[in-house]
């Protein structure tokens, strides 16, 4: 699965993109977030406030209660400020 | 006739708007919205990034400007946006709306513009006085985006 | 800063669009609107021939724009409107509104065209089939205008 | 005073312009129409829905109850189609 960083979650972590191989019991973008933060203490501290978090599954913006079952990729970025 | 452009280059918004209407089906009313690098006095900014999402920014701009033509009834729309270094002045983004009558024309521009600015993967940082700030989002437009819910 | 034009020549929309954004301040957001003459299919028409009252036309537009300035914090604003024969596809009237954030410039453009097509000394009268007929006025022009009261 | 009729009311009067000179007590816009289409029948016939008639004094826009002390022009014509 690849999970993508953008805008100041990407500079603070240093990486824009990653691979990861989540268990199987990793069912929901929360669990996801859970289990990301657990396993890098740099994204434990941008995850650290998860309502400013917003979370695109194959790229469609999607709720943190969402199901990840299949995805390809996975994007975590901060609320949006284009046009 | 829905068309989403994604671009690092510059664009002419006068030149955009001209070939947005050639031909225009003998429609009423056309709608041009331009956003530009805001540097006001007292608040002016040396520059401009604008980071995006390439793939979900043109699904998501799609599926928006369908959404649009589909709601107002809209003969054409157009939506570009930049990503990249932007200087102040510079367009950002134009969307371009045609229709029978006036009325659809500006909803639809000011409907894609407010989802847009809120539910579309672009992210600016601003320099200014030296320094890089990323821009934060303003609840303001989301409550903009949220009037047009029904 | 306002400018009103009345003129029988044609004008280019994209053009006018490009004189009005430059050195624009460090303004975020331009709205445009172009009119254009309506020859749909089913209500086809040959030729448009607006009818004009010259002195009230510029004193009632700039009274207007100067309103929607003032209501709407722009920062510039432009309205020009032709009179005389007019073809399909041709643009009838373009206002083009600046401010600093969109909603102001959507808004302003809105109001001056909802105000001008009631208030604006202007007539149609269209040609169509061969035969020449005065356009009637339309109630929902009216809502369109009464909608800006408050 | 200078009279000016527009749109439909001028190809039915089959003038733009003329010139009159009302008696003292013709005060209102309303009073001048009354004046108007008791000395020309044409006139009697476009006035014949008031309602539908709009009215400028000096290219201002007024009610029909509008005073004319004073004015230079009246100018009669449709609801405006513009735009």
């Amino acid at each position: 699965m690849k999970i993508l960083y953008f805008a100041w979650l990407r500079e603070r972590l240093n990486r824009g993109e990653e691979t990861i191989d989540p268990p199987a019991d990793i069912a929901t973008v929360s669990d996801l977030m859970d289990w990301l933060a657990a396993s890098d203490e740099g994204i434990d501290l941008v995850f650290e406030n998860r309502d400013l978090i917003r979370v695109a599954v194959d790229d469609e913006l999607v709720e943190h209660d969402e199901t990840i079952a299949g995805a390809e990729t996975v994007a975590f970025f901060p609320p949006m400020t284009g046009g | 006739m829905l068309t989403v452009r994604l671009q690092a280059e510059i664009f002419d918004a006068g030149t955009e708007t001209n070939t947005f209407l050639r031909d225009c089906g003998g429609a009423g009313a056309a709608v041009t919205f331009t956003g530009l690098v805001r540097s006001l006095p007292g608040q002016a900014i040396e520059a401009l990034e604008l980071e995006h999402y390439p793939a979900m920014a043109q699904k998501a701009l799609t599926a928006l400007g369908e959404k649009a033509m589909d709601r107002f009834g809209l003969m054409r729309l157009t939506i570009i946006h930049r990503f990249g270094r932007l200087l102040p002045e510079e367009p950002i983004v134009q969307v371009m709306a045609l229709s029978a009558h006036r009325q659809a024309a500006f909803d639809g521009a000011n409907f894609v513009m407010d989802v847009l600015k809120t539910d579309a993967p672009f992210w600016k940082k601003e320099t200014a006085g030296g320094k890089e700030d990323w821009v934060g989002a303003k609840s303001e437009d989301d409550f903009a985006r949220d009037r047009w819910q029904k």
